[in-house]
Parts: C-alpha cells; structure tokens; sequence
C-alpha cells in the first residue's frame, strides 16, 4: 500500500483543516467564521476515526459471526469531540447574537471601527 | 403557520413517536448504536417540533423554563451521584462493580443511571437554547 | 475504605457537583455559599494531596476500578499538587472577593449563574491539572474554556463580547491543535494515559509523527499560554472581563496551561525529543520577544487593567524562558514563577477590583492621586509592582534570581544581560502608575468612591502580604518547587 | 554569642522602624511627631553605642534573620567598619532630625510627617546596609534604602522633583539590578556564598578575568558611590531640600555607596586576592579621574549646593582610589575619611540650608560679606572647608594624611599626585568663598535686605557638627582604632 | 471497495467546503454547512462508526442547523462581506498544512490491522468485555463504563454551554443594579 493510498484520510484531515482555518483569518462575519471552526474542528474527527477502520470489518457491535470489529476507542472520543463542537457552536451564537444588538453589525471591521470610538456608557443589553 | 389544520394533526399524532423514539435510543443504546446522548437530542426535538407548531408559550405551560434548568442540572447531579455511591458502597468513583452483588448486573445498572443522567442534560440543554434563541426577537433599531 | 484515599477525585467532584447545585437553586445565596463550602474544601483537599507527596511518593487513583491504561487514572505527584495548591487557594480567595464585587458588575439575577460558570471553570481547570489521561485534559480543558468565554462576556462594555468571541475563536483553534496532537500521540502509541504513553514513546523518539505531535501541542498550548506572538486574545480579555473573574483568569488559567506544557515536555516526551527539534532557541526567543513588546506595549497603555493585562505576556514570557533554558534552575524559576506570579497577578487585579468598585473604572485618568484617595489599595498595587520587576524582599525577586542563576550556569551573559534590563522596562510601566498615583492630584477633589466591604479588601490584601510573605519565607515555595521539577526530570522515560 | 548583643542588632533595625510607625500615627501633632523623633534617635544611638564595647573586645556579634533560599540568608554581623558606619548615620541623625525641625518649619514644608517617617525608614535600612551579614542581604537593604529615599527627593511633588527622582530612582535601580545583582548571583554560583569573610571568598576560586569582570559589574553597579560615569543623579537631586540633601551626602545615602564598595573590596574580593590578580588597577585611575573632574566642575558651579554636590563626588572617590590602593595604611585612611566626610559636609550642607532660610541666597556670588550678618554660619562653614581641604585641625587632615602617606608607601605616584592636586583645586573652590564671605562688604544693592542668623535649632545644628570635625581631629585614635581592624 | 465509497464520499464533503468557501449568501452557507455535516456522517458510518455517525447527524446536521439558522434570523444578516486580502491568510494556511502534513508520514496506514492501536489498548475493550461488562455495544461499553469518567466531562460540557447560554440570552429585568 503506497503512503499516499495508506494516509487518504490524513490529507482529507488537513485539507478540511486548511479551509476550516482559512475561513476563519479570511472572513471577517462573525457567523462565517463559526463555521469554519466548525470545519476545522470535524476534521479531527477523521484524523480519529480513519485509522480505527479495518476493511473487511464492522462496527463495533459484539454480534455472532463477526471477529473483526473496528477500533471502538476513537468513536468514543469522538462521540465528545462532537458534543464540544456544538457547544461551542452554541456559545458563540450567543455572543453573537449579543454583539449584533449592540453593535448593530457582526462584521468584523465595522467593530473594530466601532471599538476605535469612545464606548458609549450604557451597558450591553 | 400556527393555524395550519393539517400540520396540526400531523405533529399531534408524530410528536409522541418522535418521543418514544427517543426513549427507544435510550434503552436500545446497549445493544445497538444510540444511548443517552443521540436520545436526548432526539426528545429535544420533538418538545421543539410542538413548539415551532404550537407556539412556545403552550410548550412552556406543560414544560416551563425554571424545570426545563433543573432537568439539565438534574442530569449532572445522578451522574456524579452515581459516581458517588460508587465511592459509598465501598468502591472507586464511577465504580460500578459495587453497584450489585453481582459485578455484571453491578455495571448494568451503573450505565443505565449515567445514560439517564446524560439524557436528561442534553436534552434539558437542548431545549433551554431553544427557549433562549426563541424568547429573543430579531434585533431592529 | 477511609474517604483520604479518594480525595484526588473529589478534588474535582465536588466544584462539578456544586456547578449544578448552584443552579438549581437559583439563589444568589445559596448559591454563593454552596461554592465557598466547595472551593474550601477543595483548598483542604489539595493541601492534604500536596503534603502526602511531599516524600517523592505518587498517588494514582483508578476511576471506576478500571486499572490504567484501560480506565481514567488521576496522578498527583510534587508537580501538580502544587499547581492544585495555587488554583484552589486563588478560588477560594476570588469567591470570597466576588460576594462583592459582582453586585456593582453583574445584575443581581445573574449572580447565580456567575457562580455556577465559576464552578464549571474551577471544576475544568482543577480536572486538567490532576488528571494522568490525554484525552481526558482536552475534555476538562474545554470545560474551563467554555465556562470562561462566559465569565468575560459577563463584563459590563460591551468590548466584553468582543473580547469573549476572540478568545472563543483563538481558544478552540488550540484546543483543536492539541487534540490532533494527542491523536497523533494514541495513533503511534495505541494509549491514552500519559505515563503509559511516555513508556511507549521511547523507542518511537524522533519519529516524525512525534515531532508534529510535539509542534500541534506546543502551538495549542501557546495558544492558552498566550505566549507572544499568540497572546492577542488575552489583554482584551482580562481588561474587559468583569474583575473577580480577571483576578481568577490572570492567577491561575494561564497557569495551568503551563502546567499542561510541562507535562507533556517531561512527563510524555521526555527531554531527549529536544534534541530533534528546535524547541527550546525556539521558545526561548518568543519568551524574550513577549517580555520586551508586552512590556513596551504595556508602557503605553492608559487603562491599568490592560497595562497589567501585557505585562502579564510579558511575565508569562519568564516562565516559559525558564523552560526553554531547561536546566533544573531554569525549570526551578518557571514552577516557582508559576505560582509567585500567580500570587502577585491575582492581588493586582484584586486591588483593581477594588478600585472599579469606588471609582467605577480603571482608565489611568480616572486614577489621579490615588494616592491621597485609596491610600492602601495604591501602597499595595505598588507593592505588587515592585514584585513584577523583582526588587528583592517581594515573591518577584526569587523566581528572578533562580531565573538568572540558570542563565548563569549555562554561561548565557547576554541573558542576563536581557533578563535584568526587561525588568527595567518593568520598572518604567509601574512607574507610570506611582506617578499618576501620588504625582498628580484629582480635578475633583472628592475623588474617594464608596466605602469598600471588609470581603473584598481582604482577600486583596492577603494576597498582596503573601507577596511579601513569600519573599522573605520561601521555605513552601522552594521546597515545592524543587521538588516539582524533581518529579518532573525524574518522570523522564 | 550571648544574646543581647544578638537582640541589640535586632534592635538597630526595629528602633527605627517602630519609631517611623509612631511618627505616622502622632502625624497630626507636630511637637509629640518632633518629640518621639528625638527620642528614636537617641534611642538609636544608644543602642549602637552599646555594642562599642563587645566589638572593641573583639567579638562579632550575629544574627540569623531567615533563610531566603538554600545556602542564602538575611543576616547580621557587626565588625568595626559597620559599627563606625552605624555610629556615624545613628549620631549624625539627631543632629540631622534638630536641623530638619527648624528648616521644615522654617520655610513652611508640606508633608512634613511623610518627611519624617520616610527619613526613619531610610536610617532604618541604612542601619541594614550597616550590619549586613553577606552581600545578599547588604543588597536587599541597598534597594530598600533607595527606594524609601525616593519619597524624600521628590519631596516637592513638582515637575522638576519628579524629573530628578525619575532619574535618582533610574541610575540607581539601574545600576543595582543590571550590573550588582547578576554580580551577587554569579559570586554565589561560583563559591556558594555570599558571607563577607575578612580575606575575601573570590580567592582561589575564580580567574584573574572573571574577578577583573566581577570588580567592574560591582564598583560600577554601586551607583550610590557616585564613581563617574554614574554620578549625575547626585547633583540632581539637589531639588530635595537641604536636610535631605544632607541625608544623601552624609548620613545615609553616598556613604552607604562607599561603604558597600569598601565592604565589597576587603570582605568578598578580598584585599590579597586582588593585589595578586592587580584587578583592582583601573579602579584606582578611574577613582583619580573622577576626583579631578568633579573638582574642577565644582570650581565652576556657581550654585553653592551644586558646587557641594560635585565636591561630594570627589570626596567619595578619595575613599575609592584609597580602598583600591589595598595598602593597610591607605585603608586606613579610606575607612576614617568616610567619618570624617560624612561630619564635614553635613555641616557645609548645614550651613548652605541655614543661609537659603535666613537669606534666601543659594549662589556663591551672592555670598559677598555674608560673615557679617551670619558668623556663626559662616564659621562653622569655613572649620568644614578646612576639613574638606584637609588642613588641621580638622578630621579631614587626619585621614588624607594617612591616604597620602599610603600611597606613598605603595609609590603609587598617580595616586599621590591625584590627592596633592586636587587639595589644591578644594581649596580653590571653598577658600574665595570664605574670603568673600569675611572680608568684603555687603554689596547693598537688590537683594541685601537685613537678616540675621538661621532658627536656633538649626544653628545649634551646624555648630555640632562643626565642633565634631575639630573633635575628631584631636580623639582621632579611637575611631583610628576602629579603622585599624578593617583587613 | 469499501475504500472507494469513503474517498468518493471524501471528495464531496471536499466540494461542499470549497462552495462553503466561495458562497458570500449566508443561508447558503449555513445549509451547506448542515450538508457538509450529513456527508461526513455517511462517511463515518462507512467507517464503521455507527454512533458517531448516528450523532453526528443529529448535532452536526440537525441541531448546529437549526442553530445557525436561528442565529440568523435573530442577526437578520443574509450577506457577508466580499472576502478582503484573502492571499496572506491562504499562504498562512497552506504553509502551516504543509509543515503538519509532513509530520503524518509514518502515522500507521489506512486499515491496518497490525497498527499498534488496535494492539495495545483496544483488544481487552473487544475481547474481555463481554465477561467484565457484557452489553453488546462496546462503544457505549467504553463510553459508559470504562471511560465514563470521560463522558462525565462531556456531560458537563454540554451543561456549560448550556448554562452559558441561559448566562448570556437571559433578558435583563433590571440593568446592572450599580447604584448603592
């Protein structure tokens, strides 16, 4: 098995991991880069997953007539990876929710703009 | 969309399955692929399916927010109890060979309480974001 | 069975049963005291782990009698029991602080929400500092990053937000990088639990997943350290959060990332994977690039909060020199910076706590004879500051001269040289506060705010005598410390 | 060691420091703060006078305060360098504190409480410097002393006190942290200590190069010793007013700087260590240099407290150059000229403060015939100009004597000529002083408003010390007996 | 066979991204992202991680949708901005890919079954389960018992961000109760 062949799931991994990061520097809306933490985020989940398959195997339910199972750890980090993921998908909704009705907008440069003036003394709402 | 006949109906008679799904990924989680986490979302889903159909504030009278925050502290609390009697009965935290007589039984019991547990969070969770986004209009100034 | 042996868990059971605890009675209160009773025990707790491991020994607890690797396995040795020391302590001091302080910044019905966030963060970082399991550290460091984002945004300017959005932004991308690298670590060793991983990793040395291994955790922790060039998150994030929680953040989150560096630099890879890779010129040079532009950014801020919010960059910049230098003084001054500094950071931004309650804000305007109007609180955040330069009799001076005695035995002059003059550099931005502080007087004359509560003034002034105190006494610290970084070159496989 | 001598070094440091306590608390009465500063003061002195007796009998009494780290503590011994040193900060203090309470409320000071509780601080941490048991702790007490002084030049609170502070606290942290502490640190790698043990701990365990290195970070890195280049703060701090610029030059400040170089030179290089390595070379042309340099800008300095400023400059490096010549008589001389500096220029400084009060003068051209209407002042000035210069009968004679002739014996010809020719440049600037002051009419023209001589206290003051500068010339044995023993 | 499916799979999951890249239509993007989510699922599945996959679907396509969605609706911003200097943070990306992907030469190969995690750890998970524990998934086995410390911490996860969120939407009855 050549590397290439061998590590498929390593270069997706980075892959994903390069537009995941890419769209979180590039893009400067708020909700567009949550999305692409996303992104980099699940592509961990590969990094895990992909080398605990075996072909020829399956999942990793005791079941007669089956002796090869797949590598039932990674799915179980995985599992909370997810749950991560969407918590703090969660959150920062919440903060940007928040930011959008106070500053008015959830680009980024127009807060820093924002941010360069004298904060007006009302607390957030 | 709140005085749709039809979708009415259909969600009247859809929600209960969804939520006797969920209960079957609960118990199922054993022997198949599911358990308390895909459960409580599962359940999460139906309470908002009534609630996008419904209207919230029907949701909330048989399901109000001040629960909605204990289930989800409630589902931490028997986990880390379940932990604990693990240290109770004589054994390690979140041990569960203590839990019976019988160290097998002791450890099926063990996971189905922490499944509970985890179900009840996630899905308190769930619902108490639905609530939160819902409660908030869109912003206009 | 005696309850002693199961105190590494509880360690960390009791915060996470207080957290739901705190809201479900959704009364500040209750609430409240359910948290001191917690962080108190905790505070016992860790002292009694520390001295059970003061003779070297090792405790290992097996959670849910699953023997390691197959289970989760807590570790306390002389390392991390001194880093709990630090942590609890801090909590227990903040709490009391917090009664306070978050009535003038937090609404009233929020309080029990502060409180169980406050919970979850201790809960996380108290999880990360004891557990022996590699995946398990990534879970509770998200514990406590979540339950952070929280604590910032709950300031009162909306910058909070921003600040909190940033730090979720930098904080996952680390977090990520440092699961990836622990992924890379399970692929090549098949094992999660750190010290059977360290096992495995010898014959492995110098493979090149290890080394990336090595690179992703580095990067991620660097992240949370906020090591220059990755620190931007944290000046807004400490100047906007609401002031018992940058008190907590500055004294112990940063911390306990270090802690998690050295862990992995000692107690998995072992310091022999320094010879394959660049690490330690590497980290050295940020260290020193932190220390000067954090402390020349630091002079030219005009909000206190955020000129000790740099100089906390910078200070974090002498710990991690200390691991770049690598030398058992080097490593002695970075365990003992870690803890002294915690100490000095977490009374400065107190003592700012106590000056937004009277005066509302920190903007070095705003501070105009401070002196005169807040006598005590001014004489301590000198005193503090006299500890970030490190002039002998404060806690400052004595990782400072272990720090250059590593610099010396290794026969590096121009370290030296550079360490003493970034203390200079120090002087100049504590300076800028004396000098507000007692050379200009208040256009208004009745400058002096509220009375401030005896809850709030002590804990800030503890803090600021055990500055003092361990400059003088050193005897806990010393002895911790070299102990710890016994443990830690003794860990190496 | 018996322990009262052991708690009498305790009490050195706590008098004064209980009695800083006291005064803040008594702030809001003047007469009982003034009191209770006398009564810390004679305290104080007696305190040290005690000890006299066991260290003349040759003890050396000691106290282990705390161990900082491992191999490093806070401790206290007295030999006879400290024990002159103390007796000369102890006694000169009272007279100081006499002095302060007249200029103080003379001229109407603010803060006058602050004035004095930081003063007691500062006399607190010279006693430290003064029983410093190894350079650690003498180091500590080195940046204590600075930094309680540093409320005392700024004492105005205005830009141009804040300015020289700036720079005061500058070249004195600066110097201390950049250049003596990495110096204490490798003297404690390299031998694992830092006690002061007569003989000096470098010997035989560093190199001539490192020692020549160690020598350089430490003369330059004791910036209180005002060696050139790091002189500049002294002038500068000139805003202060005069009873603290007397606290600099006499008491306190400038000679804890000697002191510690002197300690630094016998007790840790070691006197015979650096003979042998001739490390010690430079020290003694950069000392020269500096003598002469300072005199002639005083001979130009027009203001009389800068001119003093620039002849303390010299003065001090008198001690250095004689300290670095490491003949036992030029030690000699060095040990007794800290004395017999410190009670001569108190009494310039006295007097220059007394003159600002009564006169409101603080130029020397405008001193023409001010012996006719403030004698005494100008009397007592012109013993300390004879003492500076160095003429009998006056302490000052005593210990350039024993410089000059040390170096003589040495024939260290630079250093001779250094010390003859720059008694020629004190007497060309001290001497048309007292001239003018004695033997021209007053010219009446602006500012030639009748006055007389300064507050009592004030010249009570200055007349004491004066007197102590004849005094020490004729009892100049036992002090002399003192300096003996420093080897 | 099996790895032609995952790789095809791959190749679309690669393409949603690309479009998740290039779209500025912020709905878009969103449900792009909830397709992104169900591919990755599939793939999962095809990999054997039935539970992962199962969750996946539900949180990652299902649930960050709708969230999304409503975080939308409440922002009512449907437009990003153009994509501005976008060259120094592609180089930043790609070198710092490159260096990582050079590190992963030498991780163990796809499916091989003589990689050392399924030698070390695992087999006592697959093979004395059923005597220790006796449930059938051995994921929820592992998730439930033998690392339910683990799961523990997720559980508080989840109850943090939930927290969090009732900390940060609650509406304010009274502004900061400041004055006293």
């Amino acid at each position: 098995m050549t590397t290439l062949a061998g590590s498929f799931t390593y270069l997706v991994t980075f892959l994903l991991m390069m537009a995941g990061f890419f769209i979180i520097i590039a893009r400067g809306n708020l909700i567009k880069k949550l999305i692409g933490l996303g992104i980099f985020q699940s592509s961990v989940y590969l990094l895990y997953v992909g080398p605990a398959k075996i072909v020829g195997g399956t999942a990793p339910i005791l079941a007669a007539g089956f002796t090869v199972y797949s590598n039932p750890l990674p799915h179980v980090l995985i599992l909370t990876a997810i749950v991560v993921g969407v918590a703090t998908l969660a959150l920062g909704l919440a903060l940007v929710v928040l930011i959008r009705e106070s500053y008015g907008t959830i680009e980024e440069d127009d807060i820093l703009k924002l941010d360069i003036l004298p904060e007006p003394e009302t607390e957030q709402a | 969309m709140r005085n749709d006949l039809i979708l009415r109906v259909v969600a009247k008679l859809l929600i209960p399955f969804i939520l006797l799904f969920a209960v079957y990924v609960q118990f199922h989680g054993d022997f198949g692929p599911g358990g308390g986490f895909q459960a409580g979302v599962i359940f999460a889903a139906g309470i908002v399916l009534h609630a996008l159909i419904f209207g919230l504030d029907r949701t909330k009278t048989f399901l109000p927010e001040p629960w909605v925050e204990s289930i989800m502290a409630l589902g931490v609390l028997l986990y880390v109890g379940v932990g604990l009697a693990g240290i109770i009965l004589g054994g390690n935290f979140l041990d569960f060979f203590v839990l019976d007589a019988d160290s097998i039984t002791g450890q099926h019991r063990g996971i189905f309480w922490i499944e509970i547990g985890v179900a009840l969070t996630v899905a308190g969770v769930m619902l108490k974001i639905f609530y939160m986004f819902a409660a908030r209009g869109p912003i206009d100034e | 069975m005696s309850i002693t042996q199961h105190l590494p868990v509880l360690q960390v059971a009791l915060p996470l049963l207080a957290a739901p605890l705190a809201l479900i009675v959704r009364q500040r209160r209750v609430a409240f005291a359910i948290l001191l009773a917690a962080s108190l025990a905790c505070l016992a707790i860790s002292l009694a782990l520390w001295n059970h491991v003061q003779d070297g020994s090792v405790i290992s607890y097996a959670i849910g009698s699953w023997p390691p690797p197959w289970g989760i396995e807590y570790r306390v040795d002389r390392l991390n029991a001194f880093v709990l020391v630090l942590v609890s302590g801090m909590a227990s001091l903040v709490l009391l602080f917090s009664w306070r302080s978050i009535e003038a910044e937090i609404a009233e019905d929020r309080h029990y929400l502060f409180y169980t966030m406050f919970a979850l963060c201790l809960t996380g970082l108290l999880g990360i500092t004891i557990t022996g399991d590699a995946f398990n550290v990534f879970v509770f460091l998200e514990v406590s990053s979540l339950s952070t984002y929280v604590l910032i945004a709950m300031g009162q300017k909306r910058r909070a937000l921003v600040a909190a959005y940033q730090y979720l932004i930098m904080g996952t991308i680390g977090a990520t990088l440092i699961v990836m690298g622990i992924g890379m670590l399970y692929l090549m060793t098949g094992t999660l639990n750190l010290y059977d991983m360290a096992e495995r990793l010898g014959p492995l040395q110098g493979q090149r997943p290890v080394l990336a291994a090595l690179a992703f955790i580095t990067v991620g922790v660097s992240l949370k350290v906020a090591l220059f060039p990755l620190h931007q998150w944290l000046p807004n994030a400490y100047t906007y959060a609401p002031s018992a929680v940058s008190a907590f953040l500055a004294a112990t989150a940063t911390k306990v990332a270090i802690y998690v560096l050295l862990r992995f630099y000692f107690s998995v890879f072992g310091q022999t994977i320094f010879l394959d890779l660049p690490v330690r010129p590497l980290l050295i040079a940020l260290a020193l690039a932190g220390m000067f532009v954090a402390s020349f950014l630091a002079i030219y801020q005009l909000d206190l909060k955020r000129l000790f919010a740099f100089s906390s960059v910078a200070q974090v910049g002498y710990i991690v020199l200390g691991i770049g230098m690598g030398n058992a003084a080097g490593l002695t001054s970075s365990v003992l910076h870690l803890f002294n500094h915690g100490i000095t950071k977490g009374a400065i931004f107190l003592l700012l706590g106590l000056v937004v309650f009277a005066l509302g804000g920190t903007q070095l305007s705003r501070l105009k004879g401070l002196g005169k109007t807040m006598p005590i609180t001014s004489i301590g955040l000198v005193i503090c500051g006299l500890s970030l330069i490190g002039i002998p009799g404060t806690s400052g001076f004595i990782s400072k001269w272990y720090l250059i005695m590593a610099a010396v035995e290794l026969g590096h002059w121009w370290l030296v040289f550079l360490i003493v003059s970034s203390s200079l550099l120090a002087t100049a931005y504590v300076w800028k506060f004396v000098d507000v502080a007692y050379f200009q007087s208040p256009e208004t004359p009745a400058a002096a705010g509220r009375a401030l509560p005896l809850t709030m003034v002590l804990p800030a002034l503890l803090l600021t005598a055990s500055t003092l105190y361990f400059g003088i006494d050193t005897r806990f610290t010393i002895g911790s410390a070299t102990g710890a970084v016994a443990s830690m070159i003794g860990a190496q496989p | 060691m018996n322990v009262p001598t052991n708690m009498a070094l305790l009490a050195c440091l706590l008098t004064p420091v209980i009695g800083a306590v006291l005064l803040g608390l008594a702030g809001k009465r003047p007469n009982l703060r003034e009191g209770l500063t006398f009564a810390t003061a004679g305290l104080l002195l007696l305190v040290v006078a005690s000890l006299i007796a066991p260290v003349m009998a040759g003890q050396t009494p000691t106290l282990e305060i705390a161990d900082i780290l491992p191999g490093l503590s806070l401790s206290l011994t007295l030999e006879p360098l400290g024990l002159l040193f103390a007796l000369i900060a102890s006694g000169l203090w009272i007279v100081n504190s006499l002095y302060s309470i007249g200029y103080m409320r003379a001229n109407g000071e603010a803060n006058q409480t602050r004035f004095f509780v930081f003063f007691a601080l500062s006399i607190a941490a010279t006693m430290g410097i003064a029983l410093a048991g190894n350079f650690f702790t003498l180091f500590v007490f080195y940046e204590i002393l600075t930094l309680v002084t540093f409320p005392l030049v700024t004492h105005h609170g205005n830009a141009a006190a804040k300015r020289s502070g700036r720079i005061y606290l500058g070249v004195l942290m600066g110097t201390s942290i950049c250049l003596l502490l990495p110096a204490l640190i490798a003297i404690w790698v390299l031998t694992g200590t830092t006690d002061f043990v007569s003989g000096g701990i470098l010997a035989g365990k560093v190199s001539p190069a490192l020692t020549l290195g160690l020598l350089v970070l430490c003369m330059f890195g004791v910036g209180k010793a005002a060696l050139m280049p790091f002189h500049f703060w002294l002038p500068n701090a000139m805003v202060a007013p005069t009873p603290v610029s007397a606290l600099l030059h006499a008491v306190a400040v400038v000679k804890a700087g000697v002191f510690t170089v002197v300690k630094l030179l016998v007790f840790i290089f070691g006197v015979d260590h650096l003979a042998q390595t001739g490390a010690a070379g430079w020290l003694t042309i950069v000392a020269g240099i500096t003598i002469v340099v300072a005199s002639f800008i005083a001979l130009k300095a027009d203001n009389l407290k800068r001119r003093l400023a620039y002849s303390t400059i010299s003065q001090l490096s008198y001690v250095v150059m004689a300290a670095s010549l490491l003949g036992a008589l030029s030690m000699t001389g060095a040990v007794l000229h800290i004395a017999a500096h410190a009670v001569g220029k108190i009494t310039l400084f006295f007097a220059a403060g007394a003159i600002y009060t009564a006169a409101h003068k603080t130029l020397v051209s405008e001193l023409r015939g001010i012996g006719h209407t403030m004698p005494w002042t100008m009397a007592a000035f012109s013993i300390a100009a004879l003492s500076m210069i160095g003429l009998p009968p006056t302490a000052g004679f005593v210990s350039k004597w024993y410089m000059l002739s040390g170096a003589v014996a040495i024939e260290h010809w630079f250093a001779v000529g250094v010390i003859v020719g720059s008694t020629l440049l004190n007497a060309g600037y001290f001497l048309p002083i007292i001239y003018q002051a004695f033997f021209h009419k007053p010219d009446n023209n602006s500012h030639g408003q009748a006055h007389g001589e300064a507050p009592l206290s004030m010249l009570v003051a200055l007349l004491v010390t004066a007197s102590l500068t004849v005094v020490l010339f004729f009892v100049a044995e036992w002090p002399l007996s003192l300096a003996r023993q420093v080897q | 066979m099996e790895s032609l499916i995952i790789i095809a799979l791959m190749v679309m999951m690669l393409v949603a991204v690309w479009l998740i890249i290039q779209s500025r239509n912020l709905f878009g993007v969103v449900v792009l992202s909830g397709v992104y989510s169900f591919l990755m699922a599939t793939v999962l599945f095809a990999l054997d991680a039935a539970d992962v996959a199962m969750t996946e679907a539900a949180v990652g396509a299902g649930l960050s949708t709708v969230l999304l969605l409503g975080a939308l609706y409440l922002c009512k911003s449907e437009e990003g901005k153009p994509l501005h200097r976008p060259w120094f943070p592609l180089a930043l990306s790609v070198a710092l890919t490159l260096t990582l992907m050079a590190g992963t030469v030498g991780l163990p190969f796809f499916s091989d079954p003589m990689a050392v995690i399924h030698q070390h750890v695992v087999p006592r998970y697959i093979n004395d389960m059923p005597a220790e524990i006796d449930v059938p998934n051995i994921v929820t086995a592992v998730l439930a018992s033998y690392r339910s410390f683990d799961t523990l911490g997720e559980t508080t996860v989840v109850f943090t961000a939930g927290a969090g969120v009732i900390a940060l939407l609650r509406r304010r009855r009274n502004g900061v109760t400041n004055a006293k």
